[in-house]
């Protein structure tokens, strides 16, 4: 069980959240005009990485709150959580052992 | 009863004054006051203790402690509490203690299965890969119920659990794991200036090693009394806690461990109400692991017979429980440690017929120290084997040439053989922290390398050699996860005088003549593989050792390999000649010892095992006799049979009475939620399939909700409330995720709206009066608020008072009929209810339940979304296209529904179907075919989403999604059964007043 | 209930609160200003906030940046509805009765946080958690809302569908205190 | 290839072990092959297998990060079934299952396969309606799966609680008595074996790091931790890390990887004779020839590719299991691991080509690839030795999330209204 940081309650226990998938992943403002490869993507194309990834998280039974995190794959550490409409922290490299203070 | 003949005089820690009767195999013995079972049995001279599983062999203990992978055994309190696989070594003795022996017939001493033995050439590692292929069906019809029957350790238990599991969720600022000498220490430094420090052990009692060190001195005290005072001194910090029989037993991600604590198993009748164990789930902002060491078995032929154990298994049974494991001993050491057992040993009592140590040069303090006690020491030796069979009863040494050829052979009697190979730090729990191993070279073990998570290791689990050292590290890394927690620590020094050895030895198996691994080289003693077993392995090209664990079963068994994996990764890596850690490590996996099933369910079961959500008027419901259906958490009501009434026979009489009078029915459950503020239309508009624009204040609208794959999601009706409010229903089961979906919607893509959402779901009681009495029933009860037709027609709703009670009251119906649902204040649901039950009487009002509730409203071709909607299914496909309000630009899942496959020929649309054959009601799930008698795989159309009989049509009636149905009217399709095929029309999907007048009266 | 908790209410005991109004508030912050206003007490703004109004029963508990929930006594109810109402009218909000949607319990004693933390995963010292901290959480699989209002005693609000759970788990722990 | 057989198990029980061969060779990277499987698990071994038994590639090489059937393979709860709702899935899991009945006669490995019956629990009035809708399409894709009233059940697996002192009372099960279970590993290296012996170079210790395309795009080869390797064909059957090589030539497919666990009691003697799963309250069981309980839970929510899972799934399982079969309560855990499975939108694989001439994929299996194994290897070597999908796997394409034409079948047992 992980501990995440909501960005309004602060540290809490994963049972209180749930995972949303793929961060930043705007709805487009006309459907319609898109083609049918791009509305695919739109629908179901995520990204996969092994390493950081940033992901959307609602704190469920807390806050109620949607917002943003950014999470090593490969090992599970939190590096930032963020607000929605924030932009995705430029982190490079790979969480740091013992993971977000 | 038999004598204990190995007992001291005196020493250990066993209350002497204190007899304890028990049984094993039904023979009954006595031991004392904190003996274990297998510490009791050897009191009593008995150290035939188990049976190998492959090949039967006889075997003893070969350890004191967690590690022992020959002593299991069943422990039975009565029929239903049976546990198998208990390692002896691990049963605390208590009055009444029955044991058993396991995978034995038809006894310990003397079991046939034992032929496995000799046969042992025909079952190498890995052969039943290799045969019972032939005939092809004799594997799973012949062969695999003997393998099955011959595999197994114990017998399961077969009668439900009545124990009962806690759990608890802990926090602390620093975790605490093992409390020998380098976790007590760390707990006085980490405790001593505030910090909440969680203590635990999986042993009865706290000191770890130390219960073994009878003649350490620390700071000047005998050890045992220094352990006395520290304890004292932990038990009285408030901000300590200490957790004895409790196993750390699992490492997860963000610092979580596990822990299972074991409250009643120790005693004899275990207290009433108390549960049997427990499951701490602790997140430490700080860990201590001081897990200790464990001793190796040295690999030579015949290491396995009973009586040939490890020196700290003896040391153990000496000086923690007054037990003297021979009389005659023979030590085969591989390290310095070891021949602390010889001297303690000898100074018991017992003769130590050689100290037989396999490296050329043992340590010059053990070694000087052995030679003034008169002890005789060989080294370079190395062990041939061994005799006895129930029993060791002597062992052959030898020094090997150069050239693998043997000299100095010679065989001494003896009733014991104490062996170590060196200590293995016990490094599991940080390998699941997925912290790195690092092989010490000097050590020839693997010990923590750099940390993944907040924790440090301290004393012998990182190879830490020596007591005071041990300490010192305890204290520092106490310390250290204080400060790092943000409290702060206080480190001490320690002083120690003792006589130690180093721990130090060298992984593998010991050398054979002509370097022959030889069978019966034991290196996972539980799984009965041997040196040869590995090599075959790597003879066959499995190199990895994954590989070889899994083609051999090595470090497979209930140990886990704690007493097997170095030394087959020292004989690996001698084999293809490589270092020892380039021959790889196998994975440490939770947990470290077997876990009770029961702490993970814990409290869930029977009626805790999820929420039982009962409705506002399930009392009532109850008293009338109702059928409960579980649908998500709820209880609802299905039917209320009166008596001699099957659920059909309900049915069709609740049915009845709804067409022809009034019924009433429990509504609750459906999702609420209140849509408010100035955006509230926008947002809905944009979210549902249908135009809220223009639904106007005190209106009602059926709205269907899409996600964005242009799939059916829920449905429910949405009234407004205001300008600004609406009052929004979903399906029962979808109330969670409509809100959640519309949360998400809210916050991340229009946070733009001004519009906020409150579930209501429990605010309101929803009661449905329907049928064409149910103005008449409600008309009294309402205060003079006009419901007439005019005032309030079909899909209106309107505020009032129902008596004295507030009330929403919508004119609805998912039955067809006249109908209203009265939304009441949950507080007040089942008064209303009662009222309204007490006016309805004089017209025969009649209770129904959701069976009822989808006859009716299949009879008018509602569809049920999770029935007739299956996640596949658009708003076309189930017939309700004309709520699509096609002008809008956009709504969640417009995009999609022009997707091709969604607008291709051939969906399946929702169909009515009427059987041939009136009386047949043709089963829900049911394949339609165009054609019948197909030959299989047959060509099929579509499926029955929804069938039953109609009381008031007097026939079956069907719902049917069919691919193209729409343009199928009229025509027969065919419903194959296992009898035969069933012809069936397809017609509109609605059966019951097609015209729907009956809404509108 | 209390039958339940048999050793000593000293240690552990539960009890139903007695029935109060209770709104939720939703809105942006000057929607929340406003009701400050007229509730009579600024409402709580930090995560986990509780304000009340001295000398009523009046408590705004902090549930969510937007959210704050509303309550008090029977008698205050109406008094309290009409200076919401009047004094949100310049503002864009959302006010939800929901004085029916739940119901809340009071668990009372020393071993209140121990019998808590056995299904509640947050950590409940009073150093973590202090008198007046609220939150939605989780007792096992119900979601509650908790409220420290004492050294030993947490109001646990909970959807009225929930009370025989959260009630039989709490009677079911709390028998390995009547047999500690 | 040395035959298995109880004579050769008694004729080196008189030779001292000593005659017994490599499985398979231990193969270094050539500079060509005619086609490279990425992944030594059983779908890519079995692919490589059927390339060079049925479509005479024997210019072979399946190139493994680790060491065979280390991935999920080794790590599942090797539940064997085919009872799908689709036809298209039925067809694919049913192919499977025919060619497990001879899987170790043809590859004279016994892989165990053991039909012992799936049954899966109905608990609610939509489960039952759910299986029901299975069973008769079952029926008439020739797929075998019947009902079962709760006492039928029972005596189908004795340990079962179809009391109604339970919260979720068995109101009966869907049936499959040709489902089973199968010995994972020896699918691993009876598949290795056999493509071995017909010339299939199987290069463990081999992770790709890059996949070579020429000026059309066209794949031209690979390359290694050992080095580059020409091929004009690629396989990936990488289960989870399957976005990560696809990756590396530009394809992203809709995938997600998760973490799954699974845990097996300690053993005991025969407990349990069949397979049994209950989806409803997530409890799949089994008991392996070994004596322990094999026990699958469900995945994290989150992806991740730590090949761990968290402690309240387990928890979550166990609670049902214990409730499904109280005697268990008193078992113990032996042995917890996770695994990384990759997961599409539908929950149905994808097999198929891919935008990239000469790069094909298998992978998206989920929770269930283990089942899948001959059938998915068939087929999959069938698509890479003509270029073309075979009629079995035409469904399982990219294309079909573009379009709509999902093969839903978690979707399809949605939950109740």
């Amino acid at each position: 069980m992980l501990v995440i940081h909501c960005p309004y309650c602060g540290p809490r226990p994963e049972l209180e959240f749930r995972h949303c998938g793929q961060a930043h992943i705007a709805r487009p403002l006309d459907p319609s005009a898109q083609t049918a490869d791009e509305w695919g993507e739109y629908l179901y194309l995520r990204e996969n990485p092994k390493g950081m990834h940033a992901e959307r998280w609602r704190h469920m039974h807390g806050c109620g709150r949607f917002f943003n995190a950014l999470r090593d794959t490969t090992t599970d550490f939190f590096v930032t959580t963020y607000k929605c409409g924030e932009p995705r922290p430029a982190v490079s490299g790979t969480a740091p052992a013992g993971g977000q203070r | 009863m038999s004598q204990n003949t190995c007992r001291t005089a005196a020493g250990g820690r066993i209350d002497r004054s204190r007899l304890v009767n028990f049984t094993f195999d039904g023979k009954a013995f006595t031991g004392h006051v904190g003996d274990t079972l297998a510490s009791a049995l050897l009191a009593n001279g008995v150290h035939l203790v188990g049976r190998s599983f492959k090949y039967h062999r006889p075997r003893g203990l070969l350890a004191a402690g967690v590690e022992e992978p020959n002593a299991l055994v069943a422990v039975v309190r009565d029929t239903a509490r049976r546990t198998p696989n208990l390692r002896a070594t691990q049963v605390e003795l208590y009055e009444g203690l029955v044991a058993e022996s396991q995978n034995r017939w038809p006894s310990l001493q003397f079991d046939v299965g034992a032929v496995n033995d000799l046969l042992s050439p025909l079952f190498p590692a890995g052969f039943y890969y290799k045969t019972f292929m032939w005939p092809r069906k004799a594997w799973h019809q012949v062969f695999e119920p003997v393998v099955r029957e011959a595999a197994g350790l114990g017998k399961p238990p077969t009668e439900p659990d009545p124990d009962t599991y806690a759990q608890r969720f802990a926090h602390c600022d620093v975790l605490v794991v093992g409390a020998g000498p380098a976790g007590i220490a760390a707990a006085l430094a980490a405790s001593a200036k505030g910090a909440s420090v969680l203590l635990c052990d999986e042993q009865p009692e706290f000191g770890g090693s130390l219960l073994d060190e009878p003649n350490a001195q620390v700071n000047d005290h005998p050890a045992a009394e220094w352990l006395k005072a520290s304890l004292a001194t932990l038990r009285g910090r408030a901000n300590v806690t200490l957790l004895s029989r409790t196993t750390c037993f699992g490492y997860f991600a963000h610092n979580m461990l596990s822990l299972n604590e074991r409250l009643t198993e120790h005693q004899a009748t275990p207290m009433t109400g108390v549960p049997r164990e427990r499951l701490w789930q602790v997140r430490a902002k700080e860990v201590v692991l001081a897990t200790g060491a464990i001793e190796r078995p040295l690999v030579f032929p015949g290491n396995d017979r009973p009586g040939v154990m490890l020196a700290s298994a003896a040391r153990t049974f000496l000086n923690r429980y007054g037990v003297k494991v021979g009389s005659r001993v023979v030590l085969v050491a591989g390290c310095d440690a070891a021949y602390l057992a010889a001297f303690e040993l000898r100074a018991a009592g017992v003769k130590i017929e050689r100290i037989a140590d396999i490296r050329p040069a043992p340590g010059e303090a053990v070694h000087a120290a052995a030679l003034s006690a008169g002890i005789a020491v060989s080294t370079g030796v190395t062990v041939l084997g061994t005799f006895g069979w129930l029993r060791v009863t002597g062992i052959t040494l030898a020094h090997l040439a150069d050239d693998g050829s043997v000299q100095d052979r010679e065989t001494l009697d003896c009733d014991a053989v104490l062996m170590s190979g060196g200590y293995t730090p016990t490094v599991h729990l940080f390998s699941q922290s997925r912290g790195k191993l690092r092989f010490d070279e000097a050590q020839q073990v693997f010990v923590p390398g750099n940390s993944v998570e907040r924790e440090r290791s301290a004393g012998a689990c990182c190879g830490t050699d020596g007591l005071r050292a041990t300490l010192e590290e305890g204290s520092q890394a106490g310390t250290s996860a204080a400060e790092a927690a943000g409290k702060a620590g206080s480190a001490e020094g320690y002083h120690v005088q003792l006589l130690e050895g180093s721990m130090v030895g060298t992984p593998g198996v010991l050398p054979q003549p002509g370097n022959i691994p030889p069978s019966k080289a034991f290196v996972d003693f539980q799984n009965d593989v041997t040196s040869k077993d590995l090599a075959l392995a790597m003879r066959e090209g499995f190199e990895s050792v994954e590989h070889i664990k899994r083609y051999t079963t090595n470090g497979m068994a209930t140990d886990q390999g704690k007493t097997s994996n170095m030394n087959s990764l020292g004989f690996v890596s001698a084999e293809k000649g490589v270092a020892l850690p380039k021959a790889g490590l196998t994975t440490f996996r939770m947990p470290y010892t077997p876990i009770t099933f029961g702490i993970f369910a814990g409290y869930d079961r029977g009626d805790l095992f999820d929420p039982v959500r009962p409705t506002p008027t399930h009392a009532w419901a109850v008293a009338n006799g109702a059928v409960f259906e579980d649908v998500g958490l709820w209880k609802r009501s299905r039917y209320f049979p009166r008596a001699g009434e099957n659920m059909h026979a309900a049915v069709d009489r609740e049915c009845l009475a709804v067409r022809n009078s009034v019924g009433l029915f429990d509504a609750s459950t459906l999702g609420k939620i209140e849509v408010v503020g100035p955006d509230a239309a926008t947002f809905l508009n944009r979210l549902y399939v249908n135009n809220f624009n223009t639904l106007a204040e005190g209106k009602c609208r059926y709205g269907i909700l899409t996600r964005e794959d242009g799939f059916v999601y829920d449905d429910g009706v949405i009234a407004r409330l205001a300008e600004d409010r609406f009052h929004v229903t979903t399906t029962t089961g979808g109330a969670p995720r409509v809100l959640h979906m519309m949360e998400d919607y809210l916050q991340t893509e229009w946070p733009d709206l001004q519009v906020w959402l409150t579930s209501t779901t429990e605010q309101w009681s929803v009661i449905a009066v329907q049928g064409p009495k149910a103005r008449e029933v409600i008309a009294p009860l309402v205060n003079g608020l006009d419901v007439s037709n005019a005032a309030l027609p079909h899909m209106s709703m309107v505020r009032g008072m129902l008596g004295d009670i507030p009330m929403l009251l919508m004119r609805v119906s998912f039955t067809g009929e006249l109908g209203y649902e009265i939304n009441v204040p949950a507080g007040h649901g089942q008064r209303a209810w009662e009222m309204v039950w007490a006016a309805g009487l004089a017209y025969g009002m009649t209770p129904y339940g959701t069976e009822t509730m989808h006859v009716l409203r299949a009879e008018k071709g509602y569809v049920i979304v999770g029935q007739e909607t299956d996640g596949t299914v658009t708003p076309d496909d189930a017939g309700l296209g004309w709520a699509v309000a096609k002008s809008k630009p956009d709504f969640v899942g417009k995009r999609s529904l022009a997707r091709p496959a969604l607008v291709a020929k051939g969906r399946k649309q929702l169909v009515g179907l009427l059987t041939a054959e009136p009386k047949t009601v043709l089963e829900e799930g049911a394949q339609i075919a165009a054609v019948p008698e197909q030959p299989v795989p047959m060509k099929l159309i579509g499926h029955v989403t929804s069938s039953y009989h109609s009381a008031v049509l007097g026939r079956s009636i069907a719902l049917a999604l069919v691919a193209d149905g729409r343009a199928l009217m009229g025509q027969t399709v065919y419903i194959p059964m296992p009898g035969g095929a069933i012809a069936a029309q397809v017609v509109a999907p609605v059966f019951y007043d097609t015209e729907g007048a009956k809404l509108h009266v | 209930m209390s039958e339940w908790f048999a050793k000593s209410a000293a240690q552990a005991a539960l009890t139903d609160v007695p029935e109060g109004r209770r709104w939720v508030l939703r809105g942006g912050d000057a929607a929340l200003a406003a009701a400050g206003a007229a509730f009579g007490a600024s409402l709580p703004a930090q995560a986990g906030g509780v304000a009340r109004v001295a000398g009523t029963p009046r408590a705004a508990l902090w549930l969510g940046p937007d959210e704050i929930w509303l309550g008090t006594s029977m008698d205050d109810g109406a008094a309290l509805e009409a200076a919401l109402q009047t004094g949100l009218a310049a503002h864009a909000h959302s006010l939800v009765d929901i004085s029916h949607r739940n119901v809340a319990l009071e668990l009372s004693g020393t071993h209140a946080a121990w019998l808590l933390n056995s299904l509640c995963p947050l950590e409940l010292t009073l150093e973590a958690f202090p008198v007046d901290t609220v939150t939605r959480t989780l007792f096992s699989k119900a979601e509650i809302v908790l409220w420290r209002t004492g050294e030993h005693s947490f109001q646990i609000v909970l959807g009225r569908s929930f009370r025989g759970y959260v009630s039989g788990l709490l009677a079911e722990v709390s028998r390995e205190l009547a047999a500690a | 290839m040395q035959k298995f057989s109880a004579w050769s198990l008694l004729k080196e029980a008189f030779g001292g072990q000593q005659g017994w061969q490599p499985q398979w060779r231990r193969a270094a990277p050539k500079a060509e092959y005619d086609a490279i499987i990425v992944g030594g698990g059983g779908h890519g071994l079995g692919a490589a297998y059927y390339l060079a038994a049925e479509h005479g590639l024997t210019n072979i090489a399946v190139v493994e990060k680790g060491w065979i059937g280390g991935g999920n393979t080794g790590r599942n709860t090797t539940i064997i079934r085919s009872n799908y709702l689709f036809n298209e899935s039925a067809q694919l899991y049913d192919h499977s299952v025919k060619l497990w009945e001879t899987l170790s006669q043809v590859l004279n490995y016994n892989v165990m396969f053991s039909p012992r019956g799936v049954m899966m629990l109905a608990h609610t009035v939509h489960d039952v309606q759910v299986f029901k809708r299975h069973i008769h399409a079952n029926r008439a894709n020739g797929v075998d799966n019947e009902w079962l009233t709760p006492e039928e059940a029972k005596a189908f697996c004795p340990p079962l609680n179809i009391g109604d002192d339970i919260r979720y009372p068995v109101m009966g099960a869907a049936l499959q008595r040709r489902g089973g279970t199968a010995r994972h590993d020896a699918v691993a290296w009876g598949y290795a074996r056999a493509a071995d012996a017909l010339g299939v170079d199987i290069i463990e210790n081999c992770e790709v790091t890059g996949i070579r395309r020429d000026a059309n795009g066209a794949v031209e080869g690979i390359e290694t931790t050992r080095g580059a390797i020409r091929t004009r064909k690629v396989g990936v059957s990488a289960a989870g890390h399957s976005s990560v090589v696809l990756g590396m030539a530009g394809v992203k497919l809709p995938l997600e990887s998760f973490p799954l666990q699974a845990l097996v009691s300690e053993p005991v003697k025969p407990a349990f004779p069949c397979v049994v799963m209950s989806n409803s309250i997530h409890a799949y069981i089994s008991q392996s020839d070994k004596g322990e309980l094999v026990i699958g839970a469900s995945s994290d929510s989150y992806n991740s590719y730590t090949q761990r899972g968290s402690l309240h799934i387990n928890a979550h399982t166990l609670a049902a299991i214990c409730e499904l079969f109280p005697a268990f309560r008193r078992m113990r855990m032996l042995r917890n691991w996770g695994g990384i499975v990759d997961v599409t939108p539908d929950r149905s694989p994808i097999i198929a080509k891919t935008p990239v001439k000469g790069l094909y994929v298998n992978c998206g299996w989920g929770t269930g690839g283990f089942k899948a194994t001959p059938g998915s290897a068939h087929v999959f070597a069938h698509t890479i030795a003509h270029d073309e999908p075979h009629a079995i796997n035409a469904p399982f394409t990219i294309e079909r999330f573009r379009d709509g034409l999902l093969i839903d079948e978690a979707a399809a047992a949605a939950v109740a209204h």
